[in-house]
């Protein structure tokens, strides 16, 4: 006499009903933690270039400020990458010799440009505007971090579009004195929410989260 | 003979032939319903089976199209953006009426007659709801991305619009599906256990053992089981009346003249029971016949689904009356435009089939020799089916090619995709209901028990309601 | 050590009295196995009202609720958008799904309730499965069930037959 | 320098001088480097960056899974060199022009990055004031064509430039034995003063050679009808705006003929207001100036100069007696009409102005010019000028005679710089068979036609936007041609070809025009570079300093502000030789019985030139709705008695030749007559063109270049799907597009208040009266010719796709703004509204409450917003749309685009995927660039500082767009007009669109 079934059976049926519904569950939810965590989002990558530019050197040994090399970040929607030219305005004189700028010399005398790899990169259906940031008080290190720590340059912020609201929608804790807007280091005396507060107004911040901010 | 017996007796004759034919034992009738699934394949089985998969390839083929090409195989167009897509699914949706209607409300209403075929009903309403769930999905212009319409936080922190009737349809099907399926299931347990019993092979004996769950017939599980079956039934009958007034929301709330209107919700319940009654005649004419289910399924059960066919039918004409009333009665021109243009527009005969198949054909079940009469039923009932096609694309293309501002009208016309995904799915519903008859007992062995049961104690002819004294 | 006596019978009101009479002989671990729900049968184990319909009511106002609020956060509270003019908080649009969830949750209490819950299932293997004629229990025969301890196990059986059983079989719990 | 204040997106750029100057290098560097053009932005233009888009869709399907599913990172690709002029992601803004029948029409074109993406017009050009039409927008998509003719070849043999230009030398050492007697050059016809001196060049090289200047369409008629009347060819212009009463003789003046932008913008103005002036057309075929007529008297092309003498007999009745041996009473009904405009004319003595067709005979043309001298208009409405045209008596005559030479084997080398002339030109001149006699026979071109497949020499043509050249308009003012963008292919400009005539072909057009206009000018000549061995060792580096040269300054002026200022001609004084005015009227034919065949240049490839421009195929015809073909124009009456419908296969015959074409009827066209446009049916055309429409020129011969009696139509049985894109004309007796008599304004204020104003609602409206910006529209119906250019600028402007034929006729077209044309009255003599109509952002928006996942919502501004990322594509909302202004991208449009292409699209829209909604944002990009550009300075956007690009190129003003919010703009003004009214008011919508009821100034007489 047996039965059709053991009375192990029980427990693996339990078991098995266990698994696949963690395993749906968990699938769920391990998708949107990835979309948060920095592998999804493509944050803390160092990004090689082709050229082993430092932008530590560059900005904290020279005191180079943001502005020389990313000229338009202040009038236009793209901050500008600067053109060769502009990197041998110092390269002609200084380090004119060393490998590490062949590519850069190269790149002058065949007239061909360097194709640096981006880091930041929103979707083409986002129309990110530098210039309106910048002159409203949100600075460089607001976004993309203490640049002048990064040996290659990495995502720090997600820029996902819930990153873009928090700050669209409560400025204040982001802002900065225009004076201010490059610095890598600048720390607020006192209180940063009331001194955002008072910029905010100083600056007539007016972050807008109606869609065609954004997308066009 | 008193007076009170004779009117008993004059009742009991009111009610029609029996709804169970001779007094079949329980092995009998075990034996004789579980046969189809417990016995040899049949041939023809098999040569219907080929044929329908061929009718799923078509489907197949239309549905790569549609996922690889984009809505652009398709004929639809603006103005008409919605064509056969939600013509099908509102269709299919209107059909999966019928098996929960048959289960929930006349079990709550504890009508007899409606244990042989509930289980069938629910089989056939869980196979349109699959296939009218495929529209909503593939007729997005970008399906992938369907879950958009499921709230869930995400990264853009951006949630679906509760205002549109859509999300309220993703719920509203949803739930249909998963409450139809829960219902068809609790049915099936007890008979998946008697599978498990009666099957021959030990293969068998396993996947009905694993599928039942280990049911034992246990008394304090029947004690749960008939109270929860019975809540299942009293949450499914308003929820299938929601269901259709949902997705008779999807035009109402809009603005379109032909859309626009109050009368929807019970209208197009009316017509989902009227096109779900149809399907069940339609399947089970040939069923009983084919699978010897006279015995369970009688005439008295095809006089009584004739019967709702001819009362809904009514109603739903009643609606058009009703929408032809306001068109005229509102004195908007666009929405009178609306139902001038259906009845002398360019889709007149589409309009004037919707009318003799919904309108003029059940009239003839007025006569009660022609509702036992299986060839007029099942020609009636397929006539049903297709005017009940023809009144969605009346309403939804029809409405849709000729609005407010006649620059914008224009034509809808099918290309072979459309009539792929359409007739398509009618083959694969065929043979997922093929798959139920040959796998699954089409009857409910334990409902059938168990009125065998009540009518040995009862008498031959369970009046309705009386049985539950005691 | 327990032990299931297991008696099968042909007709209901024998059952009943069986179970009556052993019911009144102090066992309470009585069960009857019918293919269909017997109407005599709670009366004859003495079972109370089924619990489902407060699990059920429970389970669908949660689910109303949470549809209502799910709907009230989303589109009214956490990102109320201007979406043509109507109010963000707009209850009537809100009625579709707040009652569709309502009855979803309901339905899922009561189908996991009873499989999960009520019955305990998954459980394909039980004691009376033991027994080969036991299957029977689904197709045409009713049996009691009598859960005892291992050596009151043969008295039973023997008052099972004197009750009307047309078998009777004692499977001992497993070791 | 000063800013010239032109608008780009609503922001005012100054256009510096170095921005063409860094143009002028790099057209210097073209000769050395040909074919190559700068790299395009400082980072990788979004254009090109498009596929990403898909790339980040199709990631999205695999749920962002793996770090391994996600696109390759993009480059990042600097200039080697930032050229001063180019701010990366700021468009920046360039004069020029562009050749209509020779004539300039001044255009301002954005580029972004050094990539021309979109034109308007030039408001200083007075040909344009700041107007457009579809073909004009539409000339940046013919630059991109990957289609275009690349390179040079003889025989086969490619070559280079440099190549090339010494196979020219040996030529030209051929024909100087004896003068050029077997050299021949045909030209199109140019105003160019610099193509002017090359040909005087070519002519003293070559004394025996002639230049034969052809154009199958153009204004001929008029200069000789002038030549007639005052002994002379004489070029009108037309000051619209001061006419009250306007007779055009079949003259479609308003979207066509002469300075029909600028005849448009001050026939509008008169349009609305106590002012409003009267039209009468009286014309064959339903035009879009017909559709704006008071009267519009319906009758053949050859009937017109009888009503024309009946009219001027009338005038003389009226008190204008000299015109009366050029008058000729007419018959029945019509002795009362002419009556009547007759009298309407002369009261508006000097007020008033008559306008002969370019199809009409010159007679006719002759006599127009003795009414308007009776009636005073000359100096007022009416300036004679001295014709800038190089070859103002050309015409078929001067074609004939070169077939002839041909023909007998008399020449060659024949030199074709003019489009197409084996196409274009009277059948009865069998050019085809001539042209295969002629040994080197040199097509200039800028694409592959069937002249160029027939030459031995074929020359790929620049695109104008590639080109350095000059051309005048009418009046004289001189505009300079300046490229965009270096070409894209190898080719040539015309100044290039004929210059390397007389040896100067390695000079390039840029020096050629440059210098030809310091000459002209009188500036001093260039000083001499520096001397010095630096300088001499690198002459092409531009860093090193030069002597200043004070015409530099000029130049740049000249090239920002488009015009030369002050170049405009005198008006001359002219006097009427009625005589012989009466005796070329005394030759006109009577006109024949039977069916009139009637031709005319299309309003969207025009003589067939712009037939690869898959912009103007889809464009709706402005009349008849059709996309991608022509077809036989019919009458109702004529179609009912010949037993055709719409669609019919017909074969059109004419002595001796026929063609099959296709039957289309269209209302208020003349019985008795077929009208067919030319340019269709080409026999060599390229992807778009191919197998598009019949060919009218086939029945066209030098005898009847424009009307035609005894033409037959004959069945064929067959039928063929006309892809129109309106197929209902009647407005069902709804209230749509609304038109009053003037008159009738002042009383109808309780109807019209009907259609506007608060509507009951259970809904609380959101009060945007506290926003900074409240945007809206008004579409002034009264204005609105119904041209199509809001919908051609709208397509270039937003990246909207193409669809083609077989998609138009699934009612899939996807133009976010259409013109709704409307029939009232009887079908065979109707009038008509045409109405603009795209989203019009109701506040209650039907299509935002529907929509699933919140992808079309509304703006704190009021807009309402659709967010293509965000869109599923239920099209839930177009089937809510009472205004059907939604597309749909039912397939992927932009998923397989040429390169080329991918450069016109606008960096600043996005593109749309497949399985997207899309519509009119009211150009939001336009308003973002403003905004931002506005808070950047601290300052507010200026009430009409933000133009859409519908309202930029609409030569008839008819659509204006601001800030309802603030009282100043020109919108605010229009919403509150006495003809305000809102679409579909009963709805409930609340638009943000309004429209203005169109005006009628009928005639009282004939009412």
């Amino acid at each position: 006499m047996s039965a059709l079934f053991s009375p192990r059976s029980n427990g693996i049926f339990r078991l098995v009903i266990a698994i696949v519904l963690a395993g749906a569950a968990g699938t769920v939810g391990a998708l949107m933690v990835f979309a948060r965590i920095p592998a999804g989002t493509g944050q803390q990558q160092q990004v090689g270039q082709p050229v082993q530019f430092d932008h530590r050197h560059h900005v904290q040994d020279d005191l180079i400020d943001c502005r020389y090399c990313h000229t338009t970040v202040d009038k236009a929607a793209s901050a500008g990458i600067p053109p060769t030219e502009l990197c041998l305005n110092c390269h002609s004189q200084v380090w004119n010799k060393s490998p590490l700028l062949d590519l850069v010399r190269a790149s002058w005398f065949s007239n061909r440009p360097i194709e640096w790899v981006r880091v930041h990169r929103v979707p083409d259906f986002v129309y990110f505007n530098h210039a309106i940031h910048v002159n409203k008080g949100v600075g460089c290190v607001e976004c993309h971090g203490r640049v002048d720590l990064m040996p290659a340059i990495e995502q720090v912020a997600p820029l996902t579009m819930g990153w873009c609201l928090d700050c669209h929608r409560d400025p204040n804790p982001r802002l900065r004195p225009l004076e201010e807007i490059t610095s890598m280091t600048w720390e607020p005396e006192g209180d940063r929410v009331a001194l955002g507060k008072e910029l905010a107004k100083k600056y007539d911040v007016k972050p807008r989260t109606s869609c065609y901010t954004c997308h066009r | 003979m008193s007076t009170a017996e004779k009117t008993i007796q004059d009742v009991r004759a009111l009610d029609g032939p029996p709804v169970l034919v001779g007094r079949p034992d329980d092995r009998a009738l075990t034996e004789s319903l579980l046969s189809p699934v417990l016995g040899p394949t049949r041939k023809g089985w098999v040569l219907l089976l080929l044929a329908l998969l061929g009718g799923v390839g078509f489907w197949t083929l239309s549905l790569v199209t549609t996922l690889f090409v984009g809505i652009g195989a398709w004929g639809n167009n603006i103005p008409v953006a919605w064509a056969f897509d939600i013509t099908n699914f509102v269709w299919w949706i209107g059909i999966g009426h019928a098996g929960t209607l048959i289960s929930a409300i006349l079990l709550l209403f504890q009508q007899k007659w409606r244990t042989s075929i509930n289980r069938f009903a629910e089989a056939m309403t869980l196979f349109a709801v699959a296939m009218a769930g495929v529209y909503p999905v593939i007729h997005l212009g970008r399906p992938w991305l369907f879950w958009w319409l499921i709230p869930y936080p995400s990264t853009n922190q951006i949630w679906p619009n509760f205002k549109s009737a859509l999300p309220w349809d993703v719920f509203a099907i949803s739930t249909y599906a998963t409450v139809s399926l829960l219902f068809w299931y609790l049915g099936l347990i007890p008979d998946l256990a008697t599978l498990r019993d009666a099957a021959k092979t030990r293969g068998r004996r396993i996947v009905y053992g694993i599928m039942c769950f280990g049911w034992r017939g246990s008394a304090r599980h029947w004690r749960h089981y008939r109270i929860g079956y019975l809540l299942l039934a009293g949450l499914s009958t308003p929820l299938v009346v929601s269901v259709h007034t949902i997705v008779s929301f999807d035009f109402a709330i809009s603005q379109l003249p032909g859309w626009h209107t109050t009368i929807f919700p019970p209208y197009f319940v009316a017509g989902a029971i009227f096109s779900g009654f149809a399907m069940v005649m339609t399947l089970m004419i040939p069923a009983r016949r084919l699978l010897g289910y006279q015995q369970v399924v009688t005439e008295r059960h095809l006089d009584n689904m004739a019967k709702v066919m001819l009362a809904t039918g009514l109603m739903v004409f009643y609606g058009y009356l009703m929408e032809w009333f306001m068109a005229w009665y509102s004195g908007s021109p666009s929405e009178a435009f609306a139902f001038l243009n259906r009845a002398q527009g360019p889709y007149q005969p589409i309009f004037l089939m919707q009318m003799f198949c919904n309108v003029v054909a059940p009239q003839i079940l007025w006569f009660p020799s022609m509702r036992r009469n299986e060839i007029v039923l099942f020609i009636v009932s397929i006539l049903i089916n297709v005017g009940m096609w023809a009144e969605r694309f009346v309403i939804i293309a029809v409405s849709l090619h000729r609005d407010f501002i006649p620059s914008s009208w224009g034509m809808y016309y099918p290309t072979w995709v459309d009539w792929g995904l359409f007739l398509g799915s009618i083959c694969m519903f065929g043979l997922l209901f093929l798959l139920f008859l040959r796998f699954l007992p089409a009857i409910p062995l334990f409902e059938v028990k168990e009125l065998r049961s009540e009518l040995e104690h009862h008498g031959p002819n369970v009046y309705p309601g009386s049985e539950e004294e005691g | 050590m327990k032990a299931w006596v297991l008696g099968e019978f042909e007709r209901e009101e024998p059952l009943y009295e069986a179970a009556r009479a052993l019911r009144a002989r102090g066992h309470a671990s009585l069960d009857i196995h019918s293919p269909y729900p017997l109407h005599g049968a709670d009366h004859a184990l003495g079972l109370k009202r089924s619990t489902v319909p407060i699990v059920a009511l429970v389970a669908g106002v949660t689910g109303a609720l949470t549809g209502y609020l799910l709907q009230w956060y989303t589109v009214a509270h956490d990102w109320p958008l201007n979406v043509g003019n109507r109010p963000p908080h707009s209850a009537p649009a809100f009625i579709p799904v707040t009652f569709e969830l309502g009855v979803l949750f309901a339905s899922l209490a009561i189908f996991f309730g009873l499989l999960g819950g009520y019955f305990g299932f998954p459980r394909t293997h039980h004691p009376v499965f033991e027994v080969e004629a036991f299957r029977s229990a689904t197709i045409d025969a009713l049996w009691l069930s009598v859960e005892v301890d291992g050596k009151d196990a043969e008295p039973i059986a023997q008052e099972l037959r004197r009750l009307g059983a047309r078998q009777v079989s004692i499977v001992p719990e497993a070791k | 320098m000063p800013s010239l204040g032109l608008p780009i997106y609503g922001q005012k750029t100054a256009l510096e001088t170095r921005r063409w100057k860094s143009l002028d290098e790099l057209e210097a560097r073209t000769a050395a480097e040909p074919g190559e053009f700068p790299e395009g932005a400082a980072e990788t233009p979004e254009g090109l960056s498009r596929r990403g888009f898909l790339q980040v869709l199709g990631a999205s399907v695999a749920l962002a899974g793996l770090q391994a599913c996600k696109p390759p990172r993009e480059k990042l690709v600097p200039y080697v060199r930032a050229p001063a002029a180019v701010t990366p992601s700021v468009p920046v803004a360039y004069a020029t022009a562009a050749s209509e029948e020779g004539y300039a029409v001044g255009l301002v074109v954005q580029a972004h990055e050094g990539r021309p993406v979109k034109i308007e017009g030039n408001r200083l050009h007075p040909a344009s004031l700041g107007g457009s039409d579809a073909i004009r927008q539409a000339l940046v998509l013919e630059l991109y064509d990957p289609a275009r003719l690349r390179g040079f070849t003889r025989e086969g043999r490619a070559l280079a430039w440099s190549a090339l230009l010494q196979e020219i030398a040996a030529l030209g050492r051929e024909h100087d034995k004896d003068g050029g007697t077997r050299l021949r050059f045909l030209v199109a016809p140019t105003s160019s003063p610099t193509l002017g001196d090359l040909r005087r060049r070519v002519l003293e090289r070559f004394p025996r050679a002639r230049f034969d200047t052809w154009s199958a369409t153009g204004e001929g008629a008029q200069r000789a009808g002038a030549a007639i009347a005052f002994g002379r060819p004489l070029d009108a212009t037309y000051d619209v705006a001061k006419a009250d009463v306007i007779l055009s003789l079949d003259s479609d003046f308003l979207a066509v003929e002469g300075e029909h932008l600028r005849h448009a913008r001050e026939f509008a103005s008169r349009r609305e207001g106590d002012r409003m002036n009267r039209l009468y057309v009286a014309e064959p075929r339903f035009s879009v100036t017909g559709g704006m007529a008071d009267h519009r008297l319906r009758m053949r092309g050859l009937e017109v100069a009888a009503f024309a003498r009946a009219v001027a007999a009338e005038l003389a009745g009226a008190g204008l007696a000299g015109l009366g041996p050029l008058g000729a009473h007419g018959e029945g009904e019509r002795v009362k009409v002419a009556r009547a405009i007759a009298k309407d004319l002369a009261g508006a003595r000097g007020r008033s102005l008559v306008l002969a067709g370019a199809r009409q005979p010159p007679a006719v043309h002759a006599l127009a010019a003795a009414m308007n001298e009776a009636l005073g208009n000359v100096g007022t409405t009416v300036h004679w000028r001295a014709p800038v045209l190089l070859d103002p008596r050309a015409g078929a005559d001067s074609l004939r005679e070169l077939a002839g030479e041909l023909a007998a084997g008399k020449i060659d080398t024949l030199v074709v710089t003019a489009w197409n002339a084996l196409h274009t030109a009277p059948a009865d001149l069998e050019l085809r068979k001539a042209f295969g006699k002629v040994k080197n026979s040199m097509v200039l071109a800028l694409r592959e036609d069937e002249t160029v497949r027939a030459a031995s020499w074929r020359l790929a043509a620049s695109h104008p936007l590639e080109s350095w050249g000059d051309l005048r308009s009418r009046d004289g003012t001189v505009s300079i041609v300046q490229p965009l963008i270096t070409p894209l292919y190898e080719s040539a400009t015309e100044i290039d070809l004929l210059a390397a005539f007389v040896g100067e072909g390695d000079r390039g057009a840029w020096r050629l025009v440059r210098e030809g206009w310091r000459a002209r000018s009188g500036a001093p000549p260039a000083p001499l570079p520096l001397a010095g061995a630096a300088a001499a060792a690198n002459p092409v580096d531009t860093n090193r300093p030069r002597r200043p040269d004070p015409y530099d300054r000029t130049w740049d002026e000249w090239l920002a502000a488009g015009v030369l200022t002050e170049s405009a001609g005198k008006p001359e004084q002219v006097a009427a030789d009625l005589g012989a005015v009466g005796d070329a009227l005394g030759k006109l034919p009577v006109p024949a019985g039977g069916i009139e065949l009637g031709f005319a240049p299309d309003y969207k490839i025009w003589d067939g030139r712009l037939l690869e421009n898959a912009w103007l195929q889809e464009l709706p015809d402005p009349v008849t709705k059709l996309t991608w073909e022509n077809a036989a124009h019919l009458s109702p009456a004529t179609a009912k008695r010949l037993g055709l419908a719409s669609g019919d296969l017909v074969e059109l015959a004419r002595g001796g030749r026929a063609v099959v074409a296709p039957v289309l009827i269209v209302p208020g066209h003349a019985d008795d007559a077929v009208t067919v446009a030319l340019g269709y049916g080409q026999q060599v055309a390229g992807p778009v063109g191919k197998g598009v429409g019949f060919d009218g020129y086939a029945l066209r011969t030098s005898d009847a270049p424009w009307f035609a009696g005894g033409a037959e139509l004959r069945k064929t049985g067959k039928r063929t799907d006309l892809a129109v894109t309106q197929g209902h004309f009647s407005m069902e007796g709804r209230a749509i597009a609304l038109a009053l008599d003037h008159e009738e304004l002042g009383r109808a204020k309780a109807e019209l208040d009907e259609h506007r104003g608060e509507a009951p609602t259970i809904l609380e409206p959101v009060d945007y009266s506290d926003r900074t910006y409240k945007w809206g529209m008004a579409i002034d119906l009264s204005r609105c010719i119904g041209c199509g250019a809001c919908t051609a600028a709208c397509q270039a402007e937003n990246n909207i796709p193409v669809v083609g034929k077989e998609q138009v006729l699934r009612s899939r077209e996807m133009h976010w703004i259409r013109v709704d044309r409307y029939f009232e009255g009887p079908a065979e003599d109707p009038k008509s509204v045409t109405q603009p109509l795209a989203c019009v952002h109701c506040e209650m928006a039907p299509c935002e409450y529907v929509c699933p996942v919140n992808a079309t919502v509304h703006s704190d501004e009021g807009l309402n917003e659709m967010v293509y990322n965000r869109c599923v594509g239920t099209r839930y909302c177009s089937n809510n749309c009472p205004y059907k202004v939604r597309r749909f991208n039912f397939f992927d449009y932009h998923g397989d685009v040429a390169p080329t292409l991918q450069m016109l699209m606008n960096p600043d829209v996005t593109v749309r995927a497949r399985g997207v909604m899309e519509k009119c944002t009211y150009c939001t990009q336009r308003i973002q660039r403003a905004r931002i550009d506005a808070r950047v300075g601290g300052k507010k956007i200026g009430p009409d500082e933000v133009v859409p690009a519908c309202a930029q190129a609409c030569p008839a003003e008819a659509i204006t767009f601001g800030n309802l919010n603030d009282p100043r703009s020109r919108v605010s003004r229009k919403h509150g007009d006495a003809r305000r009214y809102d679409l579909l008011h009963e709805l409930g919508t609340r638009p943000r669109t309004a429209y203005l009821v169109k005006l009628r100034n009928p005639n009282p007489e004939l009412a």
